[in-house]
């Protein structure tokens, strides 16, 4: 059982390289949209844990928002926006992959500071900081805004992930809070998009820098 | 002590008159408070007893301690003589206008001066100090021009950054509850608290704002500040002395190097200046120098444990800001009569009033006089009892006396080329240009004369301030024997009985040119050109050629001279011109300006408006505290 | 019954959304904004023991928060009706869009309230789950407010004030999770109360949750490296919802950072985070000392005094001792004082219709009463003797004397000055001089009246505090820093 | 008694010192020159004769010239003469010496700048600032002098020195005080009495505009300054002798100090305008030595 968690949380690993690799902004969503489904999947798998209901209620829950509403809602932004396809990155490809691989290097550095790598959560730890920082690297390094709220639901897949994997059960009251307010911070997100859209006619924020002293 | 607090009340009660306007009650109440304020300090000076109120104030460092010892006496006394005075003279000056400006801060400046003299509490002390500026920054505006505001601007900078040394001053002096206490002398509370009270005392490296600010404010306001408000930097020093109970001998050094420096940078730049109130404010930091040296020679008694040169010192002191006091107040309200009767502000452009105002020339004269401490009159006393001071310092074996000596009278003379030549210039002589002339109301000049029947009173009889004197020494020194004091004394009779003959001589000559040329013919001519007719008023001596040989010997530090350029064989018209050239903000404040800009150019760029490097920032500042603290 | 303090506020904004009739709209927020100040008076005066359980309950910390947040509510609602009055008036463009049908005063009424329940429920709360959560919820909220005005620079400072905040937020969330990971998964391991009781930390695991708690409220809070969308968000926002940004959810960020203090302080770890807190409180007070020298537009350095004062709040921190009830009386004086200039630079945006400092001069002759309020504010800022900041400042001092600390002394007063300088420049320039605007018509009795009551009563209890501290008003504090070891 | 013999002593002698000067410049130019008491007659002939004043002058112009006779009156009731005590004297007295010159000299400036002439502005301005280092030279010599008699009045140092006591430091202040008095009294190096060329004259252009008794008044003014000077001077080196004698030495080394000043005025001539001060400053560096040698205490 626990080896299958291994195997999600590697691919999460994974899935954040390739979202460093691709430019194209439909695919981009799709991959954070299935990151967010594994995210869902792994608190049901993970080892030594009795499935409460309250588990499966908020796993299913997440699965729906992350899977399925966040790239609806998106899609629908891309279509109001209408904008090309393939983005320009502040940062080459090439820098960015070194980058991410230092985020790796110093998320491994941070674990085996907190834990012995025998233990599960030596991994977890490591998985989930990786995701953060690369949500962090993305939002740094992306120009349309669109991928900037990306970045920011990778960020939040990765807060997510430590907080399943090491069953931190807060009521459930709590925890649908916590997911509610993801969900209104990005709705909220996606209405600024359409107003910038609609006053500047472009989302690229790096030109968005008239308030400067 | 109940008088103190009831002349406070009636000076609260006339700044609530401010609400309506009628003029009357505001004067009234502003002259009984000072009755009372004088009654309470001389009832004070006689017998010290009930000086002291104590009511524990519901703050987390103050309580609300006053208390009258004879030093704050003295400068209530002050204090409380020029308010109503300049008060009566501020209500014809400014011809009626009802800017409820001045009702409100004048007395508010008044009563925040009457805490700070009394406060014995480190938080009252700094309360009443803030008010007190703020106060002045109000009064000096008060004209809302572009050249007040930015003055007043330059004042109230350099009054913060005094507060800023007072700060750790007080909290260091005072214990928990910032209470005064004595302390053994420690050199870094003294630095503190000498830096923090220069800067409103107008001393050296701090004096930049004074000769900006006084100028602008209106006649009555600048003389109450540079006769009473910049005493208030020396009530702060000498307290300092008094609680800081072993002086170290350095300190001495200090005070007096920094009184040579700003006396000498006061009397130079005045030398250059072309308006009248500028030159005063010059002289005040000048005065402020002497003071200084003085307290300096105090320090030096106290320290070397000997007492005539601490009691020659401090009667030096304590003379000197009193009539200093005293004659600048005369000075500058003869400059704001000057100034309302012709309109002009640039000496060179006068001359020739004493024919027109003679009662205000003599005035001005009798102030001219004491300011250049001529014999007869109050300036004389205190440079008197300085110079017999450092000579007594001398011959008792402290050597460094010698520098007071020669800077005094260095700075005396050049105080005499200065004033002789600006009351000759303003007053004397044929008028330099045509300008029309406005009658004085009467009250100003009224006030003007019971203030120069002051200067000359205490001039001439200057042992009637010695009790006053008396009380301070005991502050200063609790245990010293009255033999010491009585020498003092003598020197004041003697020069009283002087004085006395110098009148006698002067009647009798006076009598015998009377008695000769009564029935002499006199003849009118004009004056002697040596044989050039068409002489023009343009052709007298005006007040930067007066200064010309010294500002030639000393161009390189404070003169810059206009560069002539006499080159064909029949030059052209040619003008010379002396402009002030201050060093102090050449080389110090604005290079200091331009790098604070600088930097604050350099900071700007932080705030760039991209918002993916805004949260680069958060990113650095999270991987730098996991760095750092992460262990 | 706790509780209701947040309901009451949420039912309201979101039945002002649909009200369609101005007058009653008003009605309802002016009647919510002083239901909500009668109780909290109720629970902080009279009735010491709060009747929450133990996920929602007042200890004097919070009380003192929520006392704060509540004036300073009352005071902008009073502004607010005569502000909106002749906001209404200036025709907004507004075409139809996906959500906001009803007119934008509704929207931003209900916006208010719904930041009103948010921010109480930040200070009631016990569980660090819930702080969260109400933190987020005050971001969401106020990111509309600021892109009230409909202009391009206001959309672009909406657009960093959200995404910046979202991310503070989220890394604060990580700090959650460590935290209850270092308490080694007690039975809920959020709720404060466990948290002080439970003695067997992971040590590195509790620091490591401190920093992030540091960074992620720090943003939220403005300190010197992540302030950097407060200068942007104050300036463009309109100045009831700056006055209450700055006056009350600034606070509630220092609030959820002194939480996490509360729980290192109990393991005494106090001293690794008072260096933390020292470092970035100095770094903040040099940085904006000399961002203030040169500004041009006043609502940005108002702004950046901001951040200066959060930095003087986080450098008394880190002095700790006696300095923590000198920050909790910063708190206090800095959210009434900033709240009644920014509502007053609304009242001088309204007449001068610029932002930019030399267009103004001459205030006192055009507006005397707004301008008298414009300069006390800034004598209380600046800390002069009658306010508190001046006694918060003193203690600051004493507190830095006694550790030895000379360098932090310095640092303080030289920026303090450079602070003074830079703002006495704007301060007196735009009130002194010659009126360069002529006022079209006379204003209103009641209109002046009601856009200078509230700041007048700020100004008030800041200067009055200075001279004669009530007692009840003292032990208030006192039991404020003594719950965080002051 | 004797101090106000001296002091009538001084006031009626005075002149003569003039005429003794004038006699030997010209003995030295070879001619007979004026009797010794021409100076006596041309004061009386000042006092009968009628008045002239300018019509930009005012009362200041009447009445500065008896002022500043007065000071210098009061001056010589200071000043004591043949090592007896003068007639007022008190710890610092020698402080209001100076200033009561300074007095003096601010009256007669002040008369001159009210003529409005530029001649008698450049003559004030040219006094004032000559007088600037003679005063601090004057205030050190007499320092000096103080420390080593360790008393603060004129009279207590005049008492004590005597020609036994010959000291180099006195010389040194001598020499000073020999400047001062040249400067003091517009002697020749400094200014020449009796040019006709205005723009060289210092003294006498600032009292061009006088006329009759005001012009007496400030001659004899002149004249009073030079005996108190020429007696501050001798008065250092009077040898200890019995009463009589010493002040029969005493008159001796007053005629023989002003023939002294005689032969200077008639060998030198009239330095530049700048070379004035430097003249002024060697006075000043003199006393400022024998102030350091003095304090260094070696001799």
């Amino acid at each position: 059982m626990n080896n299958f968690s291994y195997f999600l949380m590697i691919v999460i690993m994974l899935i954040n390289f390739i979202l460093i690799a691709s430019n194209n902004l439909r695919n981009c969503i799709k991959i954070v949209a299935f990151q967010g489904a594994l995210n869902g999947l792994l608190s049901l798998f993970f080892p030594g844990e009795n499935l409460t209901l309250t588990t499966i209620i908020i796993s299913t829950i997440t699965f729906l928002l992350k899977g399925l509403f966040f790239p609806m809602f998106l899609f629908y932004a891309l279509k109001k926006v209408a904008i090309g396809k393939e983005i320009k990155h502040l940062i080459g490809y090439k820098t960015s992959l070194l980058i991410s691989l230092l985020a790796l290097v110093l998320s491994f550095f941070l674990a085996y500071h907190l834990f012995a790598p025998s233990q599960i959560s030596f991994f977890i730890i490591t998985a989930s900081v990786f995701t953060t920082f690369i949500g962090l690297f993305i939002i740094i390094s992306r120009v349309k805004a669109i991928m900037q709220v990306l970045g920011y639901l990778v960020l939040e897949n990765g807060i997510a992930l430590f907080s399943f994997a090491f069953l931190i059960h807060q009521p459930l009251l709590v925890e649908i809070g916590i997911l509610l307010d993801v969900f209104v911070a990005v709705f909220v997100m996606g209405i600024t998009i359409f107003y910038i859209n609609k006053e500047f006619d472009h989302i690229n924020t790096h030109k968005l820098s008239q308030l400067k002293d | 002590m109940i008088l103190m607090l009831f002349s406070l009340v009636f000076f609260s009660l006339s700044m609530l008159t401010a609400l309506f306007t009628n003029k009357k009650i505001w004067l009234f109440s502003m002259v009984a408070a000072s009755f009372l304020g004088i009654a309470a300090a001389t009832k004070i000076l006689i017998n010290p007893i009930n000086n002291t109120i104590n009511i524990p104030w519901h703050i987390p460092l103050g309580n609300f301690s006053i208390e009258i010892d004879a030093l704050s006496a003295i400068f209530i006394l002050l204090i409380c003589l020029f308010a109503p005075l300049y008060a009566i003279y501020g209500q014809s000056y400014l011809n009626h206008s009802d800017k409820k400006q001045l009702t409100i801060f004048y007395p508010l400046l008044i009563i925040s001066m009457l805490f700070v003299v009394m406060a014995k509490n480190g938080f009252l002390f700094l309360l009443s100090w803030e008010i007190m500026s703020i106060a002045g920054y109000f009064l000096i505006t008060f004209e809302d021009d572009e050249h007040s505001l930015k003055s007043g601007f330059i004042y109230l900078v350099a009054t913060n950054i005094g507060m800023l040394f007072l700060l750790p001053f007080f909290l260091l002096l005072g214990n928990n509850n910032l209470d005064f206490q004595c302390l053994s002398g420690n050199s870094l509370i003294f630095l503190l608290g000498f830096i923090g009270f220069s800067t409103k005392a107008g001393v050296f490296p701090f004096h930049g704002w004074l000769p900006k600010a006084h100028p602008v404010a209106p006649s009555h306001v600048s003389a109450l500040l540079s006769g009473v408000m910049i005493k208030m930097g020396i009530y702060g020093i000498l307290r300092m002395i008094i609680l800081l109970n072993e002086p170290q001998i350095i300190w001495g050094y200090i005070c007096i190097v920094l009184g040579v420096f700003s006396a000498l940078i006061g009397i130079f730049s005045a030398l250059s200046q072309k308006e009248l109130k500028t030159i005063l404010a010059y002289s005040s930091i000048e005065n402020i120098g002497i003071i200084l040296l003085a307290i300096g020679l105090t320090i030096i008694g106290k320290s070397k444990d000997l007492p005539i040169l601490t009691i020659l010192a401090l009667t030096a002191t304590i003379f000197h800001i009193i009539n200093h006091a005293l004659f600048k107040g005369l000075l500058f309200l003869g400059a704001g009569a000057i100034s309302k009767a012709t309109q002009i502000k640039n000496i060179n452009l006068l001359g020739g009033l004493h024919k027109k105002l003679p009662l205000l020339s003599g005035l001005f004269l009798i102030g001219v006089m004491s300011m250049t401490a001529m014999p007869l009159f109050n300036g004389f006393i205190g440079e008197f009892f300085l110079l017999l001071a450092s000579l007594k310092g001398l011959l008792l074996g402290d050597f460094f006396a010698i520098i007071p000596l020669l800077s005094l009278c260095f700075i005396a003379a050049l105080c005499f080329m200065l004033f002789s030549s600006v009351y000759s210039i303003i007053f004397l002589g044929e008028e330099r240009s045509s300008f029309k002339l406005s009658k004085i109301p009467s009250p100003m000049l009224r006030i003007m004369g019971i203030i120069a029947l002051l200067c000359t009173l205490f001039g001439t009889l200057p042992f009637v301030l010695f009790p006053i004197i008396k009380k301070a020494v005991f502050l200063f020194l609790p245990n010293v024997d009255i033999a010491t004091l009585q020498e003092s004394k003598t020197t004041l009779y003697k020069l009283s009985i002087s004085f006395s003959i110098f009148f006698l001589v002067l009647m009798t000559l006076l009598l015998i040119r009377h008695q000769i040329l009564k029935n002499r013919k006199i003849v009118i001519t004009s004056t002697w050109g040596c044989g050039y007719d068409k002489i023009t008023a343009k052709m007298q001596y005006n007040f930067s050629s007066f200064v010309q040989p010294i500002a030639f010997l000393f161009q390189k530090f404070f003169f810059h001279f206009s560069n002539h350029n006499l080159k064909d064989l029949f030059p052209k018209e040619e003008n010379f011109l002396i402009t002030p050239f201050d060093f102090l903000t050449k080389y110090f404040y604005k290079p200091l300006m331009e790098k604070l800009l600088l930097i604050s150019e350099k900071t700007k760029k932080i705030q760039h408006g991209r918002t993916q490097f805004y949260i680069f920032y958060i990113f650095l500042t999270l991987v730098f505290l996991l760095l750092w603290k992460g262990q | 019954m706790l509780l209701s303090l947040v309901y009451l506020p949420l039912i309201a904004g979101i039945i002002i959304f649909f009200i369609t009739n101005s007058i009653v709209r008003r009605f309802l927020f002016i009647l919510m904004a002083i239901l909500h100040f009668m109780f909290t008076m109720y629970l902080t005066f009279f009735n010491k023991n709060a009747m929450g359980n133990n996920w929602f309950n007042l200890d004097p910390l919070g009380v003192l928060f929520l006392l704060i947040t509540s004036t300073l509510f009352l005071g902008c609602a009073i502004y607010g009706l005569v502000y909106l009055k002749n906001e209404g008036k200036t025709k907004l463009e507004w075409e139809e869009s996906l959500l906001f049908k009803n007119i934008p005063e509704a929207f931003f009424l209900g916006l208010l309230l719904l930041f009103l329940a948010t921010t109480t429920l930040v200070t009631i709360s016990r569980h660090f789950g819930i702080i969260w959560i109400a933190m987020e919820a005050t971001t969401l909220c106020t990111a509309p407010l600021i892109y009230f005005h409909r202009s391009s620079s206001s959309l672009e400072a909406t657009w960093k004030y959200l995404l910046i905040c979202s991310v503070g937020i989220a890394l604060a969330f990580l700090g959650n999770l460590f935290l209850a990971a270092a308490s080694s998964w007690g039975e809920e391991p959020f709720l404060i109360d466990n948290l002080l009781k439970c003695k067997n930390f992971n040590i590195p695991l509790l620091k490591i949750s401190f920093l992030f708690f540091f960074v992620g409220y720090g943003t939220k809070m403005g300190l010197f490296p992540m302030h950097t969308w407060l200068p942007d968000a104050h300036s463009e926002a309109p100045s009831i919802v700056s006055a209450l940004l700055s006056g009350t959810l600034l606070n509630c960020a220092f609030l959820s950072l002194l939480r996490s203090y509360q729980v290192l302080s109990a393991v005494n770890l106090a001293s690794f985070a008072q260096d933390i807190f020292l470092l970035f409180g100095l770094l903040s007070l040099l940085f904006t000392a000399f961002m203030l020298l040169n500004q041009k537009n006043y609502k940005r350095m108002l702004a950046y005094s901001s951040v200066e004062n959060m930095g003087i709040l986080s450098l008394g921190m880190g002095l700790g001792g006696n300095a923590i009830f000198a920050v909790m009386l910063h708190t206090a004086g800095h959210s009434l004082i900033k709240g009644a200039l920014f509502l007053t630079s609304g009242h001088f945006l309204s007449i001068y219709k610029t932002k930019l400092i030399n267009e103004i001069s001459g205030a006192l002759k055009l507006i005397p009463l707004s301008a008298i309020i414009w300069l006390f504010g800034f004598f209380a800022l600046i800390g002069t003797p009658p306010s508190l900041l001046f006694t918060s400042k003193l203690l600051l001092i004493k507190e830095a004397i006694l550790h030895h600390n000379i360098l932090t002394i310095c640092i303080f007063l030289f920026s303090l000055g450079l602070i003074f300088f830079g703002m006495a420049k704007v301060f007196f320039q735009m009130t002194q001089g010659k009126a360069n605007v002529v006022l079209l018509e006379k204003p209103k009795k009641l209109d002046t009246a009601f856009l200078t009551i509230s700041q007048l009563i700020f100004l008030f209890i800041v200067i009055f505090s200075g001279m004669y501290f009530a007692p009840v008003l003292e032990n208030l504090f006192i039991q404020a820093a003594k719950v965080l070891g002051g | 008694m004797i101090a106000i013999l001296h002091f009538f002593l001084a006031l009626f002698v005075s002149p003569l010192l003039f005429g003794i000067i004038n006699k030997i410049k010209a003995l030295f130019a070879g001619r007979k020159g004026p009797p010794i008491l021409q100076l006596y007659y041309t004061l009386f002939k000042l006092w009968q004769k009628s008045r002239v004043y300018s019509k930009t002058t005012t009362s200041i112009f009447q009445f500065a010239p008896f002022v500043s006779l007065t000071c210098v009156i009061c001056a010589t009731l200071i000043v004591p003469f043949a090592g007896q005590k003068a007639l007022l004297s008190f710890s610092g007295d020698l402080i209001l010496f100076i200033y009561l010159l300074a007095f003096s000299r601010f009256s007669i400036i002040l008369s001159a700048l009210d003529t409005g002439s530029s001649f008698e502005g450049m003559g004030a301005s040219r006094e004032v600032s000559f007088s600037i280092f003679t005063e601090i030279t004057l205030l050190l010599s007499f320092t000096v002098c103080a420390i080593k008699a360790q008393t603060l009045s004129l009279s207590g140092i005049y008492t004590y020195f005597s020609l036994q006591m010959l000291h180099p430091t006195l010389l040194l202040i001598g020499l000073a005080l020999i400047i001062v008095l040249l400067t003091e009294s517009c002697r020749i190096p400094i200014d020449d009495p009796n040019t006709h060329l205005e723009l060289t004259m210092i003294h006498e252009v600032m009292v061009l505009d006088h006329s009759s008794t005001e012009l007496g008044i400030i001659f004899y003014t002149a004249y009073l300054k030079l005996w108190l000077f020429i007696s501050l001077v001798t008065g250092l080196f009077l040898p200890t002798l019995s009463f009589f004698l010493k002040e029969f030495y005493s008159l001796g080394a007053i005629v023989l100090l002003t023939s002294i000043i005689g032969i200077i005025e008639s060998v030198m001539a009239r330095f530049r305008f700048i070379k004035i001060f430097d003249f002024i400053l060697t006075g000043l560096a003199l006393a400022f030595f024998a102030f350091v040698l003095q304090v260094v205490g070696i001799l």
